[in-house]
C-alpha cells in the first residue's frame, strides 16, 4: 500500500484540517469532535441540512457544506460510520430553529448512530426529519437484505434539498423533496480495481487482470456479481439496464443524467462511459437535461465509475441550477 | 469459585476485550473484508482502547457502572454498526444490573439477555440472519441453562462463550439478510460473519476474567492493557 | 491493463464526443480535425486563447474552454502533441480580430506543432503571440536538457491570462500577463504510481512497493530520482523546498497553493498534503491568499499529486478572482 | 543497378517505412517507454499508415512528390516531437529533389542532407545529444563519401543505413540533451534512443527498396502495404 499520508490512523483528521485550511472561507472544522459546519451561519428560519457517514468518499459530504447545499457534514473513520457524539453537536450547528434534516445513506450503521444523534438532539429541542437514500439498483430490496444502499444519488440529493432549504421550503417540504429525489434516481456502478483501506493496508477484494465487479457500492464492500472484462460500451449497457427496467421513463421523460468516478479513474474514461449513457438514453425516448460528470462521491482510488439517472420534474430543475457554493460544487455565484 | 462478580471482575473483563481485540485486529479486518468493508477490527480495537482509557481514570464501583462507561465509549469511539449495537448490549446490559454491588448467576444471565435483546431492538436481526445475534443468542440460552442449574457465575459464563463460539462458526455456511453482508446475496455464504466472531472473543473475555477471580471476589491479576 | 475504453486507438475521439455531449451548453467539438471551441463565440475583439497539448491530462485543456478561460483546446493523442492541422483551425476559431496567444507547454513536440501553426495562421492574417509555460522545478533549465518543462502552473495562466482576455486586455498585454504568472509559478511532481497508456498496455514505468518518483512529470516519463517511500509530510516538504529555494519569497508574500493530483489519488491525500504545504509556507512567512486543491491536470490515473506555489501580484489576484464558466472551472458565474 | 531512383522507388521506399515501422511498434514503444513517454512507435505507425491510404489515392510522379506526400501527412499526422521533425526531414528533401523524374546517387546524398538539416534548424540538437539526428549524420556522411565515390544509389544508400544503425547504437551510452529524455538526467544513458532507432529502420527501408529496384528502374516488387 503506497499513500499519500503519515499515519494510517490520522488520515481523516489530517484530511479534514487541511480541507479546513483550503477553504476557510466557506467552512469552519470542529476538531473533537470532529464535524464541519458552515462558516457563515445560515439565516434564521432556514431549515438545517446534515449529512454524513464514513470517510474515503471525499468530496462527499464536507466539500458540500457551503450555500444552497449542506449546513454541517459528519466524517466518520474510513467507512465506517460516524458516531452520535460527532452527529448530535453538528445537528445543533445547523439548526436555526426552524428544524433540520438529516440525510443518511441507507446503511445499518449510518442509520443507527444517525437515530441515536436525533433522539438526543430531539430531547434538545431540535425537530429532526431523517431522509434515507437508497437509491443502488445493484442489491434488492427485500427482506433478505438491509435494504438498497445509498450511493450517487446523494448527491443530488443534497444539493437539490439544499436548495429547496436555501429557498425557505419548511421542514416538512425539504424532507419531502430530499424523499421525491430519493425515490426519482436510480444507480449502478463497477469495480475495475479495489481500494485499500488505510488502516487494513490491503486491497479489499482482489479481481483477475481481466474481471470486473458489478453492482458494487462504495465502501470497497465487493458487488453483486463478478464477470469478465468488457468494453466501456458494454459496461455501461449493463449500467443502464437495471436503471431503466426501475425507472420505467415515459416517452420525453426529462433526465439528469451523472456519471460519478470512484476515485482512481480518468476523467477521459468518465466522458466515454457518458458518451455511451447518453446515446442509450436518447434511444430510450429520454431526454437528458442536466449532467454532472466527475468525481463526486468515491471510494478512495477504487478503479470505476457509476452511472445515475434522475428522473426530473421543473422543481427539481429549478432546485438544480439554484446557486451552489461549497468546495466540490459550484455555480451561479 | 466465588458466587458473586463484582466491578473488579467487570473492569478486568473490558481489559481483557480490549486485549483479546488487539490480537485478533487483523483477523477480524479479514473477516469484514470478505463479505464487508474490512473495518470491523479496526473499530472495535479503537472503541476498547477507548475503553481501557477511560477506566485508567475512571474507576466504576459496581458491574452496572462499567458495563455504562463501556457503552457510552463504545457508543461514542467505534461508529459503523457494531458501534451502536454493541453500545445498546452494554446499556441494556447496565440498565438489568442496576446498581448491585455484585451479580450472580441468575443476575448475570439476565444482564446477558437484556443485552441481546438490546441489539435485536436496535438492529432487527433474526436468528440466522448470519450477525452477531447467531452468536448472542445461543450463549444466552446457555446462560439461562446454567442459571437454572444453579452454576457460578464462571461456569455460566464460559458455557455462554463456548456456545457463542459455537454459533459464530455456525455462521460459516449462513446467507447474511442484515448488514453490509447482505448486499452479497449468495455471495456471503461460506464466511464466519465478524460481528458473531467478536461477539465470542467478547464472551471469552468475560468467561476467562471470571475464572480469574479469587474465592474473595476481585480478579487473580488479568492482563491490565 | 482495465480500462473504461472501447478501442484504444478510438479513447481521445470518444472522450472529447462525450465531453461534448455533456457540455454542450458551454462548448462545440470539431470532430475533424479535432478541437474543442466555446459555444458562444467570444464579443468581438477580445483577443483569443487556445492551448493544447496530448490527451491524458483532462480537465486540461478541453475543460477549461469557455467564459473567462480558453477559446479552443486542442487534444493530440495521448500523451501525443496534437498536429497543426488540428491547431491551426483552432486558432482561426479562436480569432476575432484581436489576435491570439497560443499557450504552450515546453516540450519539443508541442512547440514545434504549435510553431509550424502559429505560421499558418499568420500566412493567414491572424497574430499569434506564443507564451511557453516551464514551471517544473524537477528539471534543470540549462543547456543540456530541453528547458523545463510545462506542469501545475499550465492551470493558473490559463485561467489568469483568460481573465486578461476577457477584461479586454490587448494582445501583447494577454501575452504579458502569461508570461508573468510563468515566471511567477513553480512546481514539482511525485509519483506513487505510473500510470498506463491505452496504446501501449504497460505501465509507463515501473516502481516497487517501496519506491516513489520524485520530479515526475505529466507524461508517464520517470523523473528525475527515485527515493524510498515516505511519509506525506515528508514528501511534501521535498517537493516544496525547491519550489522555495527558486521563489524566494519575501516576508508577507502573497502566494496561491495548487495542490493537484495526477488522476488516480483520492481528494483525501491532496488535503493531507496541502494541510502540510500550507504549514510550511506559513513558517516561511508566506501568507497562502488563494487555493487551489484537486484533479486539474493529470496523467491518466497515475497515482500522486504536484505542488505548485505562484508568487501573486494585486492584478494576478483579481484575474484569479474574475468569473470563470467552463467545464472543470466555474464561479462568479 | 539503376543509376537513378525514381517515383516508383520513392512509393516503395513509403510502403516499407509503414510495413518495418508496423513490425518494429512495440519495440519503439519500448525504446520511448524507458526514457520518453511511450508514444513513438505508435505515432509513426500512425503516421506511415496515413501515408500508404494517401498512396492508395494517389501516385506521386516524382521523388520530390513521393517526400512532399510523407512530409504532409506525417506533420498531420503523427504529432508529438517526431511528427514535425520528420515532416521537415522529407519535405526539405522534397525541395532538394525539386522536379527531378529521378535522382541519381549525388541527388540523394544531397536530399539526405537537405532533410537531416532541417531537422537541425527545426529541432536545434547537436551530434550527441542523444536524437534522431545521431543516426542521421553519419548517414548523410556515409552517402557524401559514396556519392563522391561514384557508388550507385542503391550502395550508397546500403552505407547510409548501415551508419544510420551504428549511429542508433551509439546512442545507447548518450546523455539526453534534447527531447523528452533529456528530463532524466544521467538516467537516460544505457537506452537506445528511439527517434534514432527509427531513423535506421526508415534509411533501411529506403536502401532495400532501391536494393529491388531492376535495371530498368521500377521496383522488382517489394511489399506493397
Ligand atoms: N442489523 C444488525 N443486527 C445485528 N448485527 C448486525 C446488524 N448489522 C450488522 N451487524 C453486525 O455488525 C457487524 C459489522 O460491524 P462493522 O464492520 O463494525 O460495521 P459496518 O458494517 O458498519 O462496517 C456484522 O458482522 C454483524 O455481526
Ligand atoms: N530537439 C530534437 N532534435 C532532434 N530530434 C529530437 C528532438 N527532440 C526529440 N527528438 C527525437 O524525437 C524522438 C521522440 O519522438 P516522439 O516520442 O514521437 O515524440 P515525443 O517526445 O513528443 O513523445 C526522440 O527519440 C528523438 O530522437
Ligand atoms: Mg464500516
Ligand atoms: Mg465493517
Ligand atoms: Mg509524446
Ligand atoms: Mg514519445
Amino acid at each position: 500500500m503506497k499513500k499519500l499520508i503519515n499515519d494510517p490512523r490520522a488520515v481523516v483528521d489530517e484530511s479534514v484540517q487541511g480541507f479546513g485550511l483550503a477553504h476557510a472561507d466557506l467552512v469552519s472544522v470542529s476538531a473533537d469532535p470532529l464535524f464541519v459546519f458552515r462558516r457563515e451561519p445560515a439565516r434564521q428560519g432556514k431549515v438545517g441540512l446534515v449529512s454524513g457517514g464514513g470517510s474515503g468518499h471525499e468530496p462527499l459530504h464536507a466539500g458540500y457544506v457551503g450555500l444552497g447545499m449542506l449546513d454541517a457534514a459528519v466524517p466518520g473513520a474510513v467507512f465506517t460510520s460516524p458516531t452520535p457524539d460527532q452527529i448530535l453537536p453538528a445537528t445543533l450547528a445547523a439548526s436555526t430553529g426552524a428544524g433540520v434534516v438529516h440525510i443518511v445513506k441507507n446503511y445499518t450503521g449510518d442509520v443507527l448512530n444517525f437515530e441515536t444523534a436525533a433522539e438526543l438532539a430531539q430531547a434538545e429541542g431540535v425537530e429532526v426529519r431523517q431522509v434515507l437514500v437508497n437509491d443502488d439498483v445493484a442489491v434488492e430490496d427485500s427482506l433478505y437484505t438491509a435494504g438498497r444502499r445509498g450511493v450517487g444519488g446523494t448527491v443530488l440529493i443534497e444539493k437539490i434539498a439544499g436548495a429547496a432549504a436555501e429557498r425557505g421550503d419548511d421542514l416538512d417540504a425539504v424532507a419531502a423533496i430530499a424523499q421525491r429525489v430519493n425515490d426519482s434516481v436510480r444507480t449502478m456502478g463497477v469495480a475495475l480495481a479495489a481500494c485499500t483501506v488505510p488502516h487494513a493496508g490491503v486491497p479489499s477484494f482482489e479481481l483477475a487482470e481481466d474481471e470486473i465487479e458489478i453492482g458494487v457500492g462504495i465502501h470497497g464492500e465487493p458487488g453483486r456479481h463478478r464477470i469478465a472484462m468488457e468494453s466501456a460500451d458494454g459496461i455501461t449497457d449493463r449500467l443502464l439496464q437495471p436503471i431503466l427496467t426501475e425507472l420505467d421513463l415515459a416517452a420525453g421523460a426529462q433526465v439528469l443524467l451523472f456519471v460519478n468516478g470512484m476515485g482512481g479513474t480518468p476523467l477521459s474514461e468518465l466522458y466515454i462511459v457518458y458518451r455511451r449513457a447518453a446515446q442509450v438514453l436518447a434511444e430510450a425516448g429520454a431526454q437528458v437535461a442536466r449532467s454532472l460528470v466527475g468525481n463526486y462521491i468515491t471510494a478512495l482510488e477504487m478503479q470505476g465509475c457509476s452511472i445515475s439517472v434522475l428522473r426530473l420534474d421543473a422543481d427539481m430543475v429549478e432546485l438544480w441550477d439554484a446557486p451552489v457554493h461549497t468546495p466540490a460544487l459550484r455555480w451561479g455565484v | 469459585m466465588a458466587t458473586e462478580l463484582d466491578a473488579g471482575w467487570a473492569i478486568d473483563w473490558l481489559r481483557r476485550c480490549a486485549a483479546v481485540i488487539a490480537g485478533h485486529r487483523t483477523e477480524l479486518i479479514e473477516l469484514d473484508r470478505a463479505i464487508g468493508d474490512g473495518d470491523h477490527g479496526e473499530n472495535l480495537d479503537r472503541g476498547f482502547r477507548a475503553v481501557t482509557a477511560k477506566l485508567d481514570t475512571d474507576v466504576p464501583d459496581t458491574p452496572g457502572a462499567a458495563f455504562k462507561l463501556a457503552a457510552m465509549t463504545l457508543m461514542s469511539k467505534v461508529g459503523g454498526a457494531a458501534g451502536p449495537l454493541y453500545g445498546t448490549a452494554f446499556l441494556r446490559a447496565a440498565t438489568a444490573a442496576g446498581d448491585a454491588p455484585a451479580l450472580d448467576a441468575p443476575a448475570l444471565a439476565a444482564a446477558l439477555a437484556a443485552g441481546r435483546d438490546g441489539v435485536v431492538a436496535r438492529g432487527k436481526a433474526e436468528t440466522g440472519d448470519k450477525t452477531m445475534i447467531d452468536a448472542w443468542t445461543p450463549a444466552v440460552e446457555a446462560a439461562a441453562a446454567a442459571a437454572d442449574r444453579g452454576a457460578t457465575p464462571a461456569e455460566l459464563l464460559g458455557e455462554a462463550a463456548t456456545a457463542a463460539e459455537a454459533g459464530a462458526v455456525a455462521t460459516d455456511p449462513m446467507v447474511a439478510r442484515k448488514g453490509r453482508a447482505s448486499y452479497l446475496g449468495e455471495r456471503s455464504a461460506g464466511h464466519r460473519d465478524p460481528g458473531a466472531a467478536s461477539s465470542a472473543l467478547i464472551l471469552r473475555a468475560a468467561a476467562e476474567a471470571a475464572a480469574a477471580v479469587e474465592p474473595g471476589g476481585s480478579p487473580a491479576g488479568g492482563p491490565s492493557a
